[in-house]
């Protein structure tokens, strides 16, 4: 039994450009090689112990630097699965056992990171909060779409940031007390409430990677920043006038109106977000603010 | 950054099998919407035979013999016309009832409800075509 | 209010436009069909039969705003739908001009059919 | 080469805190960081923040209670600038726009807390931290401070004198993961350390990935003392998978821990025969693991933690999310089956010895938060203490290291006439094996010149060691050092600790020190290498874990987080005093300073801690 095989897609591979890669092993490959024949038998033991048991995934790789690798192809892996085994523990062990340069970005194990949205089994979602016992196997995870591949399942994230970036994503009342008077602005449990859920993004971009108008339209603002603008705009402590100045940004072209009500980024949400909800809101306002003429 | 990798267009419509709902209504609404302008277009083309039996003779009109009458009821004699015209009843059944479901997404209605209300447009839109397909074929000639 | 950002620009009204023009159409479209269809069937359509619905002014505005309100939802729609795929520059300028003047044309042609129909030049 | 006035090198709570304050002192301020600040571990905290801010409550009792929490290990000046800042610091954080539970009046809401003798835990929800992060890092958008996130810092520029209390600190060499470029950081006025926890010494914690520990180590080996390392917070309920944080409301509604056998062991054998569950945490953490090592464990790991009883109602209502947790992390559904649990690292109270103005012996080098050991926490820090430090702390490192005036500090640090030294009989050799070790760079030339100079030749060492490292061919791979390194500390140096355990850890440290000069590796890549960030963490590691277990074995007694089978009781004639241990070029040398109870209006006497 093969432990690793590494299945190219798409199927027909063209063989690497630089002449001096074609043929020769490189030292990495080599290794590489070395070491997947060596975990057949070091595998095999293991999974004896486990009872056979083992969980079937395949990951996209990428590298720009590594010869073998600059054509993406899945690796198969087979991980000896535990009872509550997330997709982050299975790539994890993936890594520490079989393929030390497989590359994913994490950290904190437990959905507050926002590290880790990959795109498994044909959905976005947080590697760390996927048991893997929900899932098909074998068990596909692949960088999120719609975003540049840096490495492995690492995706550039600097566009996400930017959007986050633009709608001005800070409270801007510079009238508040003084501190040092240990003197709140108020705000109603029931205004807090109504900021609650759109709080709690952690930025993972998943919402974002599905989201074909955002995928089309490079500009558009896309789901997360304007649940971060919502979060301002909605609450209460800032003055109407910076509100309206919110939402002059969101009713930009590519702003809350490119959003076609594809609820995709509702449903991949980790933090169970209603984004679409909140967008849907923001344009009536917008609405209601473009429709007072006095 | 050295380089990244890019995988273009394949992530849409190489994954349509992992599509949700909301996803779908989109396309749907996409299509049928631009399948309706481009009948509005060729439905005045049409009706502009109109001008023609206007300003023609009046006795040809009372004969039912004008462009227009012969135009649309030449078309209409047609299976293939009447087939189509089935199909864009389908077509604007459903950017009627997802367009409503739009309509009640923007006030925000049943946001919870998207998914089965996209469903359920799409099941009353078979029924409805289905239903109508009689009165469409009626007297065409086989 | 202050002024507008150029940058800015009035997504919203097309939106509500949309929203708007969208609503109307449910119930003429509807009735439209209805009439077209069931009432009368497609196949036994007149020229005269035509001209009499035409003269009758009420259903002649209503036709024409029909027509109106159909064209700038079709066409406003497929302009969303190509800044929607990021249409930018001067290619979404021409592609403006070109659906204005296509609606602007099938607006001007419809009418004049409409007025044909109803007998009236 | 990349320059500015103040360096920032983390940004967590602590770090964003004091990139603000010194950006606010007019200092020109960058952040280096190996996360993008919104993923630092800062946003898992869940309870809340401490501070006195309602009428009826006083900073003296928060700076009481927390003393008290210590053990009487905290020094009298932290508590006390912690306590009256933290009113104004949370203040603060409100005014930023951060999003505080609200009463019906519209003013922040307070609950109570384990150890507090008042309700001053100010919270957001179940998710104080995470708002805490966001809303600063909202404030460092705002000002437009320079962030290089995904920057991982390699080590600090030092001078070397020979007396660590004699150097100066230029700046850091970082590494950008995306790129793999090795740069310099030239920091005109100071380098704030605030990397946070070194929870993955532990097989197993509550700690994310990234907590390695990292400016722990590079302060190490710059000269500044590690602090109080042994005592470090183990969590009694962990899921056993991830070390995700069951909190402590579980118990508090009337969750109950049944062994194996399905035996109620906090009253059966006797553990805590008045508050059962509820007791602190420390009691807890060890009468589970005593179960387990009885025999009396489930598949020898975990007890359970169940919570049936109570019913999907008040389940639903009060602890929902708990059964997310479960179910997400663990795969159990908290309504049909008990939860799994077992104790986990939770927090380091010890780290760089600092003066209260954050700045460790060695000058220009500062550190905040959970890295930090100003020490206010002692022996055991109360739940809401760490969040209070971060913006009280950190934001007076900030300030200091801008250059602003805050007086001088109470607290001494660095090797000095205060300390007294330790004659411990170590079972091996602690320290360098033979590794890179110098950290320092002999400077030569005219001053200006001089730090350019440095930094040069620093990124210089740090490309060859580099270069070194992937260069090999073959060898052995960081992920086993760590897991060994991981499964020794977990084994020896955990709740329980005996004498023979630790030095057996200390054994094995030593074996893992002497494997990683074998350590390569095997991803040949420069772009976003994390083998190689990580083989860099697996040495951090193995130095912050040595000092936690030295420190275990010299403290022969019972206070706070720390226990010794051997010395169950707390000697306050011998033990009122801080371990320090200072790298000594690679040749460790352990030392103590005496706790500073003197506060400004009163002093601590030490009481005994019963709750
Ligand atoms: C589950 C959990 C719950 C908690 N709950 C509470 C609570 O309710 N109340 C409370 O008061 N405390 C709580 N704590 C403790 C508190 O959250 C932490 O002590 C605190 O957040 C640490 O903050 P920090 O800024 O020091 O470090 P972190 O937030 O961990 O940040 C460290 C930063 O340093 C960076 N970094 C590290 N190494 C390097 C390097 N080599 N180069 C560059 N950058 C580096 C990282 O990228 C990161 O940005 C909790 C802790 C945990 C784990
Ligand atoms: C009869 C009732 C109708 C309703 C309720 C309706 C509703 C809607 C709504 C709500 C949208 C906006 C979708 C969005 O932006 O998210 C839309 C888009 C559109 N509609 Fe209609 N519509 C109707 C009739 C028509 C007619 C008669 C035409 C043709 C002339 C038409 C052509 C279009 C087009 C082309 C779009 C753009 C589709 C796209 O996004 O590509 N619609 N419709
Ligand atoms: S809104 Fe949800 S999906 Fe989007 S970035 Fe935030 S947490 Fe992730
Ligand atoms: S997926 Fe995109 S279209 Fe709108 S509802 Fe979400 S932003
Ligand atoms: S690892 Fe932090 S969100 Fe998954």
């Amino acid at each position: 039994m093969s432990t690793q095989q590494q299945q190219q897609e798409p199927e027909s591979q063209e063989s690497p450009q630089d002449p001096e890669m074609k043929g020769t092993e490189s030292p990495q490959q080599e290794r590489l090689r070395e070491k997947q024949e060596g975990m057949v038998d070091d595998h095999a033991e293991k999974e004896a112990e486990a009872e056979g048991e083992t969980v079937h995934i395949k990951v996209f790789r990428y590298d720009p630097e590594v010869a073998a690798k600059q054509e993406p192809r899945f690796d198969d892996f087979h991980v000896p699965f535990e009872k509550g085994m997330t997709v982050l523990d299975a790539v994890m062990y993936a890594r520490d056992e079989f393929d030390s340069s497989l590359t994913f970005r994490h950290s904190c194990r437990q959905a507050v990171c926002g590290s880790d949205a990959f795109f498994v089994n044909g959905k976005q979602r947080l590697g760390c909060k996927t048991q893997i016992s929900d899932l098909e196997q074998p068990v596909r995870i692949e960088p999120l779409p719609h975003q540049e591949v840096v490495k492995d399942l690492v995706v550039d994230m600097d566009h996400f940031y930017d959007q986050m970036h633009a709608v001005e994503p800070y409270f801007q009342d510079e009238d508040t007390p003084d501190p040092a008077d240990l003197e709140e602005q108020r705000q109603s449990p029931e205004n807090r409430e109504k900021i609650k859920m759109s709080s709690r993004c952690i930025w993972c971009g998943a919402c974002m990677s599905s989201c074909n108008i955002a995928a089309g339209d490079n500009k558009y603002l896309g789901p997360a920043a304007i649940n971060k603008a919502y979060k301002f705009a909605m609450d209460d402590r800032e003055s109407e006038a910076i509100k309206e100045h919110r939402l002059r940004i969101l009713e930009q072209e590519h702003g809350v109106w490119r959003c076609q009500t594809q609820f995709s980024c509702t449903e991949v949400c980790p933090k169970d977000i209603p984004l679409t909800e909140h967008i849907q809101e923001l344009k009536r306002e917008a609405v209601k603010k473009n429709l007072k003429f006095w | 950054m050295s380089q990244s990798y890019n995988r273009g267009l394949i992530e849409d419509f190489g994954r349509w099998k992992e599509f949700s709902a909301g996803m779908w209504a989109w396309i749907f609404h996409k299509f049928t919407g631009w399948m309706l302008i481009g009948y509005l277009f060729t439905h005045i083309a049409v009706l502009s035979t109109a001008i023609g039996a206007a300003s023609g003779d009046a006795s040809m009109i009372q004969a039912e013999t004008d462009v227009y009458t012969t135009t649309i009821q030449g078309l209409e004699e047609l299976f293939i016309v009447r087939v189509l015209e089935v199909g864009l009843l389908a077509v604007a059944v459903f950017h009627i009832l997802n367009g409503l479901r739009l309509l009640m997404v923007d006030l925000g209605i049943g946001l919870e409800a998207q998914d089965r209300s996209f469903y359920a447009s799409l099941i009353l839109t078979g029924a409805i075509t289905v239903a109508s397909v009689p009165t469409f074929l009626s007297g065409v000639g086989f | 209010m202050a002024e507008r950002y150029s940058s800015f620009a009035p997504g919203g009204t097309r939106w509500l436009l949309q929203r708007i023009t969208a609503a109307f159409l449910v119930v003429v479209l509807a009735f439209h069909f209805f009439q077209l269809h069931f009432v009368t069937h497609a196949a036994e359509v007149t020229f005269m039969g035509t001209q009499a619905r035409m003269q009758n002014v009420g259903y002649f505005l209503a036709m024409v705003l029909f027509l109106i309100t159909a064209a700038f939802h079709g066409v406003n729609g497929v302009y969303n739908a190509l800044i929607n795929q990021g249409l930018e520059g001067t290619r979404k300028k021409v592609v403006l001009a070109v659906l204005v003047i296509a609606g602007g044309a099938l607006i001007v042609q419809g009418v004049y059919v409409a007025v044909a129909m109803a007998g009236w030049i | 080469m990349y320059e500015h006035d103040v360096i920032v090198v983390g940004a967590g709570g602590a770090g964003l805190r004091a990139a603000i304050a010194a950006n606010e002192a007019g200092a020109d301020t960058a952040i280096v960081s190996k996360l993008h600040p919104v993923r630092s571990h800062t946003g898992a905290a869940e309870g809340g923040i401490n501070a006195a801010l309602q009428e009826g409550d006083d900073w003296e009792l928060h700076a009481y209670d927390t003393m008290k929490g210590s053990d009487y290990l905290g020094d009298a000046p932290a508590v006390e600038t912690l306590a009256k800042n933290a009113p104004e610091e949370t203040m603060n954080l409100e005014h930023w726009g951060m999003p505080f539970s609200r009463e019906e009046d519209g003013r922040v809401s307070q609950r109570p807390f384990g150890g507090l003798s008042y309700p001053r835990t100010t919270y957001a929800g179940a998710e104080t931290g995470h708002h805490l992060l966001h809303t600063m890092y909202e404030q460092v958008v705002k000002r437009g401070i320079q962030v290089y996130d995904e920057w991982y810092v390699m080590n600090l520029v030092t001078t070397d004198e020979d007396d660590p209390t004699d150097r100066e600190c230029h700046g850091v060499v970082g590494y950008d993961v995306q790129s793999g470029t090795i740069e310099g950081f030239k920091a005109n006025n100071g380098v704030v350390l605030a990397t946070g926890g070194p929870g993955q010494a532990f097989d197993h914690t509550t700690n994310a990935v990234s907590c390695t520990g990292d400016g722990h180590a590079m302060a190490y080996r710059a000269g500044a003392p590690l602090e109080d390392m042994e005592f470090i917070q183990f969590h009694p309920t962990s899921l056993p998978s991830t070390g995700v944080l069951i909190s402590e409301g579980v118990r508090g509604e009337g969750g109950i821990l049944y062994n194996s056998e399905g035996e109620r062991f906090m009253f059966e054998y006797g553990y805590a025969n008045n508050s059962g569950e509820l007791a602190s945490r420390d009691v807890v953490a060890r009468a589970e693991l005593t179960e387990v090592d009885e025999g009396r464990g489930i598949e020898d790991e975990y007890v359970h933690l169940d919570m049936r009883h109570l019913g999907e109602d008040r389940i639903m209502d009060r602890l929902e999310n708990i059964l997310h947790l479960a179910e997400d992390f663990e795969g159990v559904d908290g309504l049909v089956e008990p939860m799994p649990v077992k104790p986990g690292q939770h927090y380091a109270m010890g780290g760089i010895e600092v003066d209260e103005n954050g700045q460790t012996c060695v000058s220009g080098l500062y550190a905040a938060g959970e890295c930090a050991c100003v020490s206010v926490h002692g022996g055991n820090r109360l739940g809401g203490n760490a969040l209070p430090e971060l913006i009280v702390f950190g934001k007076r490192a900030g300030r200091h290291a801008a250059g602003e005036d805050l007086g001088a500090p109470e607290i001494r640090t660095g090797y000095g006439d205060d300390v007294e030294d330790d004659d411990t009989e170590l079972p091996v050799q602690p320290g360098s094996a033979g590794l890179d070790t110098a950290s320092g760079v002999a400077a030569d030339g005219g001053v200006a010149a001089e730090a350019e100079g440095m930094l040069e030749r620093a990124v210089e060492r740090e490309r060859e060691r580099v270069d070194r490292l992937m260069d090999r061919d073959s060898g052995i791979q960081h992920s086993e050092i760590r897991s060994k390194l991981q499964q020794a500390m977990t084994d020896y140096v955990n709740v329980f600790r005996t004498e023979e355990g630790v030095k057996k850890a200390l054994r094995i440290i030593r074996e893992c020190r002497e494997e990683y000069q074998n350590v390569y590796v095997d991803d040949p890549s420069r772009t976003f290498n994390t083998d190689l960030q990580q083989t860099y963490e697996t040495r951090n590691l193995i130095d912050v874990a040595e000092t936690i277990a030295l420190g275990a074995l010299v403290r022969d007694e019972f206070r706070g987080a720390h226990w010794r089978k051997e010395h169950q009781e707390r000697k306050d004639d011998e033990w009122l005093k801080h371990t320090l241990i200072s790298w000594n070029e690679g040749d460790p040398d352990i030392f103590y300073r005496p706790v500073i109870l003197e506060g400004e209006n009163k002093t601590y006497e030490p009481k005994e801690r019963s709750y």
